[in-house]
């Protein structure tokens, strides 16, 4: 029995729920190139870019914890124009869609960056949730009607899917999932990182340049599996799961919470096997659709609801 | 990580200047650090940044880092004082493969003959015949020949004006040695372009080659994409920094690196 | 050289910085007392009693996850009156601080109960952040008016330095706490459990039976070195640091972060060593104090901030 | 954990009724589970609850719990029928000490008698010599005993009504064999007061005991304090469930427990 492991998320058709995240191995397209390759990986979304280049913050950027990592790289990227140049440039040879990460600062990047992102991206996914960098990510998220006159302008420029990636670091993310939704979003994408820090007992100094910067990896697992299976009672549109999927458990959990299609980030570096993660995570998820008797990845879709 | 947490503290124990440009620490640390030759380290100081340097050696619990002054961070760690700290993660990336047969010439430019060092150090101690090239613009800008004195080692030395040893670059000297005396290995670290033409030439004799690049490293973990070599997609600080040169010849190497901002720029050394 | 631990936390002179955290190991008085004799441990937090009897959820009410714990026990306790009465006949043996916590659902249980368990409190903490519980915990603390009055209350009904203990699911902890402080809180206590869920892939159904449940060990250890870092910066109160301390190092991290006191929950189980954990952090403290040339605990609070 | 993630899943393969009030699952794993006897797990059914049970059979990937219907888990759990999955977590808890020198005496009441088994089992596949009391009210209340005799297993029994075996209490049992016959060790399962009495009975003969307690399990883990034996401090569910005699004499042990919201209450049993 070969279970069908094809997801649909808002009109994507996915060979494998599995998706690349976005920010993690980066934005150079030959690495993007060389991943969609890969029989598992159904979807790459790429590093964020925004409106004008950035450096990011100096190092240290990424702190590495074992059970995840906390990282403050600063959205650092070509900026979009010179991104899309790059992204045009392997587009043709992609056999799997790519989902262009966007980060406006307002709605007028959001209209020139999406129209002219367009011809690249097969979906966009808009990162309104990095949680440490100012006037971008969670800065603007959490400003409810500027989020929300973003991902309008994103909808009204493009008819492409369009993805908005929320935050943990709310009170209420149900309510920014909706406002996203009302505002024209296909799917969500939950979770970006949870606020954090480190400090070295030694040098006595918060590790990160930047002092702040997100949680990802196993440690954020149970608030990403937490916050898929609320949204997936309370908002209609599909969910893109991510946060901590190690092991193909970890994507089945998501999936059973609610989740679309999976995303997965941290486990690539913390993996032994790098990129063959997304294989052993996909011949697990097979073998667990087989035994249980499922003939689709389809069917257990929010199945621990039931 | 479970006795350092996140960071091993090392203290100045001396600071050695080796040019106008270039200085190396010599660090004690609190225990042994076990580095393969031509894996490096992230080297922070909080508040002045983190750069990845390859140690240019390594002896129980001192450590040598010869750093070259390129800009900020490397200013700062290369002017430290006596008793100041520096916070060090890793060993990070690969190494050099010291296993395959056959007898080793290691050509070092600028700073990358400190940092191939230990790699000589280790064949010599294993008993592997070994030739040192080490090469500068002229005699002043050699790095580290009085420490390879020290250490006893055989080396020979090439500046671009002849006022040490041969008169030439190294790819020159290289060509000279190699019209002479066949060496199955070869060993680089230096400016890259001069790395290049190194390695062009051992593909064209048959010569394995293995070359230690410079990227941006920002996570020294994989993780952030930002040291890739493109078009091949190879992470510089998980699958490198030390590379077959004929596996890589024909990308970017050589020609084209990314900034910090991910751009794609002209590599200019 | 024996570096001094003595630290005082708004008033409560503690022989050593760690303390036991609230709702860890239960409301058993007997417990307390041994705990007590410990030399390393500085305070003993109690559980959380309420103004009913409360028999929390049906099992599961835990899950071990390797990395911390997700738990949603319902706040079982014997109710506050009962309660008084056993601590009461373990009060005189105690050569520590006893913190008594409580959650009132509002003010008029607050002040009950706090002028009922003055006589065999040193100190309360309110506990207003249990992600678990309706009507109590975070639905209490997210509501700032009641929060404030309840904190008002117990303020009005003790002379003993009054703990709030806040919540990370928020988007706006500072303001939390800040309102605590004005509402009359001598200290914070940060943080309580983070929201998080888990799925079992075999049964596929939530394992906890109360759905969601309160993330705590090494996995939110980075997010409270970021709020009592953020908190020290931003409030007037001493700080008690608790979330993920399992070695002196996370202990030495949060107080570098700015916390007076440090409070251990998740490691006593986790520990291979149980209650010994407390020798091994307070060891491993006095240690790092002495290699830095520090003679008292004091000199690094805040520490990372310079 | 790893094989796992939560729980272990488990089918029922039979359910066999034992009395009107106990059963016994026989459940197949997918794969062995290794368990010390007197250690329990937790055993979960999605919407039903959770409850610790010592299991009385473990043979490969067979694994039996006799489990009498109490409340609402354990009667839904004690009712299923096969082919239907349970979920396992564990094993809990320290188990009995089956290294100590000299001849054990066993002696089970009620649903003691099953999760005695695989102690007596264990002892006598290590040749340690043995005797089996299993005790109830009466002969239809007798648990595990056809099991027993399936399994060969040497045992006596007592009833107090004298239905079968011995009349009398276990207590009175016990007392009787040893005035005759002098045991090194006794292990014991059951109602805690009968418990206490064996116990007490042990400490006056200079016998070492070990009795198996059930408290309120809601972890396992020994977190949450839910299973406390005052005013010792103990967890039943990683000190125990097994404590020696002696050494819980005198505390809550038989006359206090804790209910679910943690109030003191009186044992009944
Ligand atoms: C694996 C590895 C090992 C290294 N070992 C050594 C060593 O042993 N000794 C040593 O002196 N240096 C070594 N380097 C190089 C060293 O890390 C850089 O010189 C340093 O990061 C520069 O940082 P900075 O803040 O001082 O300069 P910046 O202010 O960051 O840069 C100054 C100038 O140098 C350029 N630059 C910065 N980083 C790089 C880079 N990685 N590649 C090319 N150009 C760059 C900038 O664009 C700028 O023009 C190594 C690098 C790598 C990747
Ligand atoms: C280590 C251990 C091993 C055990 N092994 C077995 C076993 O092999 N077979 C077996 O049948 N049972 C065993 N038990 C007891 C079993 O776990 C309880 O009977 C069960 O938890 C009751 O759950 P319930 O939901 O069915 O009943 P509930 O509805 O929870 O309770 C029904 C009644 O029993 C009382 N009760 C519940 N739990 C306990 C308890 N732990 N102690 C005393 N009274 C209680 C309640 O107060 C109530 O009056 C074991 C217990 C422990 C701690
Ligand atoms: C190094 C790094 C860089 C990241 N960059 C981005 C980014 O540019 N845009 C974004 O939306 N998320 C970014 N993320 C967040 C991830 O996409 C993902 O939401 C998060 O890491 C949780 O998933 P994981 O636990 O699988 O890593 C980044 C994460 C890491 C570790
Ligand atoms: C089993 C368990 C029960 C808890 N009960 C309470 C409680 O009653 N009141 C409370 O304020 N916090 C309670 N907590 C939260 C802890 O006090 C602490 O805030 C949290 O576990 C983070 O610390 P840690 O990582 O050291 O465990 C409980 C935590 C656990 C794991
Ligand atoms: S430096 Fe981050 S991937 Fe290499
Ligand atoms: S059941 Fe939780 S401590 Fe024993």
């Amino acid at each position: 029995m070969h279970p069908d492991t094809e997801v649909d998320v808002a009109g994507l058709v996915l060979r494998s729920p599995l998706m690349v995240a976005s920010g993690v191995l980066g934005s150079s397209p030959s690495l993007i190139r060389i991943i969609a390759t890969n029989p598992d990986v159904g979807a790459v979304v790429t590093k964020t870019v925004t409106y004008r280049p950035r450096t990011g913050y100096e190092n240290p950027t990424l702190v590495d914890l074992g059970y995840g990592f906390l990282n403050a790289m600063g959205l650092p990227n070509p900026g979009y124009s010179e991104y899309r140049f790059e992204l045009g440039s392997i587009k043709k040879s992609l056999e799997i869609p790519l989902i262009v990460s966007i980060g406006p600062s307002d709605e007028g990047e959001a209209e020139e960056m999406v129209e002219e992102l367009d011809s690249v991206a097969d979906g966009f996914e808009v990162n309104l949730s990095c949680p440490h960098v100012e006037n971008l990510g969670m800065e603007v998220g959490s400003d409810a009607s500027k989020a929300s006159g973003i991902v309008k302008a994103v909808r009204g420029s493009t008819g492409k899917p369009v993805l908005v990636k929320i935050s943990p670091n709310v009170t209420d993310f149900v309510a920014n999932a909706r406002s996203a939704v009302e505002a024209g979003a296909d799917a969500i994408t939950a979770i970006n990182t949870v606020r954090g820090m480190a400090i070295d007992v030694n040098a006595m100094r918060p590790v990160l340049s930047n002092v702040y910067g997100g949680l990802s990896g196993k440690a954020i697992h149970p608030v990403a599996v937490r916050i898929v299976f609320e949204l997936y009672e309370k908002i209609k549109a599909p969910i893109v799961g991510c946060g901590g999927v190690y092991d193909w458990r970890d994507a089945v959990e998501l999936i059973l919470a609610g989740a679309t299609a999976v995303q997965i980030g941290s486990a690539i570096a913390h993996s032994q096997t790098g990129l063959k993660v997304f294989n052993e995570i996909g011949e697990g998820v097979r073998r667990y659709l087989a035994l249980k008797g499922f003939s689709s990845v389809k069917q257990i879709i929010g199945l621990a609801h039931s | 990580m479970s006795a350092s947490h996140y960071y091993l503290e090392a203290t100045v124990a001396s600071n050695i200047s080796e040019t106008s440009r270039v200085n190396t620490l010599v660090l004690r640390l609190r225990e042994e650090l076990k580095i393969v030759p031509g894996q490096f380290l992230m080297v922070w100081r909080p508040g002045d940044g983190e750069i990845p340097i390859t140690p240019s050696l390594t002896m129980g619990e001192t450590l040598c880092l010869t750093i070259e002054k390129v800009g900020f961070t490397s200013s700062r760690l290369a002017s430290l004082k006596p008793g100041e700290k520096v916070f060090l993660r890793g060993p990070y990336g690969n190494g050099f493969n010291l296993s395959l047969p056959g007898r080793y010439l290691l050509i070092g430019g600028g700073t990358g003959a400190a940092s191939l060092t230990p790699a000589y150090l280790s064949l010599v101690k294993k008993g592997v015949e070994t030739l040192f090239l080490v090469g500068a613009r002229n005699r002043e800008s050699l790095v580290y020949v009085r420490r390879l004195r020290e250490l006893g080692a055989g080396f020979q030395v090439a500046t671009d004006d002849g006022s040490e040893g041969f008169k030439g670059t190294l790819p020159e000297f290289f060509a000279e040695v190699s019209s002479r005396d066949r060496f199955e290995n070869v060993l680089t670290i230096g400016p890259e372009r001069m790395m290049v033409k190194i390695a062009e030439k051992c593909v064209e004799q048959g010569v394995s080659c293995q070359v230690s690049l410079v990227r941006i490293v920002k996570c020294g973990l994989g993780v952030c994409g930002s040291c890739v070599l493109d078009p091949l997609g190879l992470r510089v600080c998980v699958d490198g920094p030390v590379f077959h040169g004929e596996k890589i010849l024909g990308s970017d190497f050589g020609r084209f690196m990314r900034d910090e901002a991910g751009r794609r720029v002209e590599v200019v050394q």
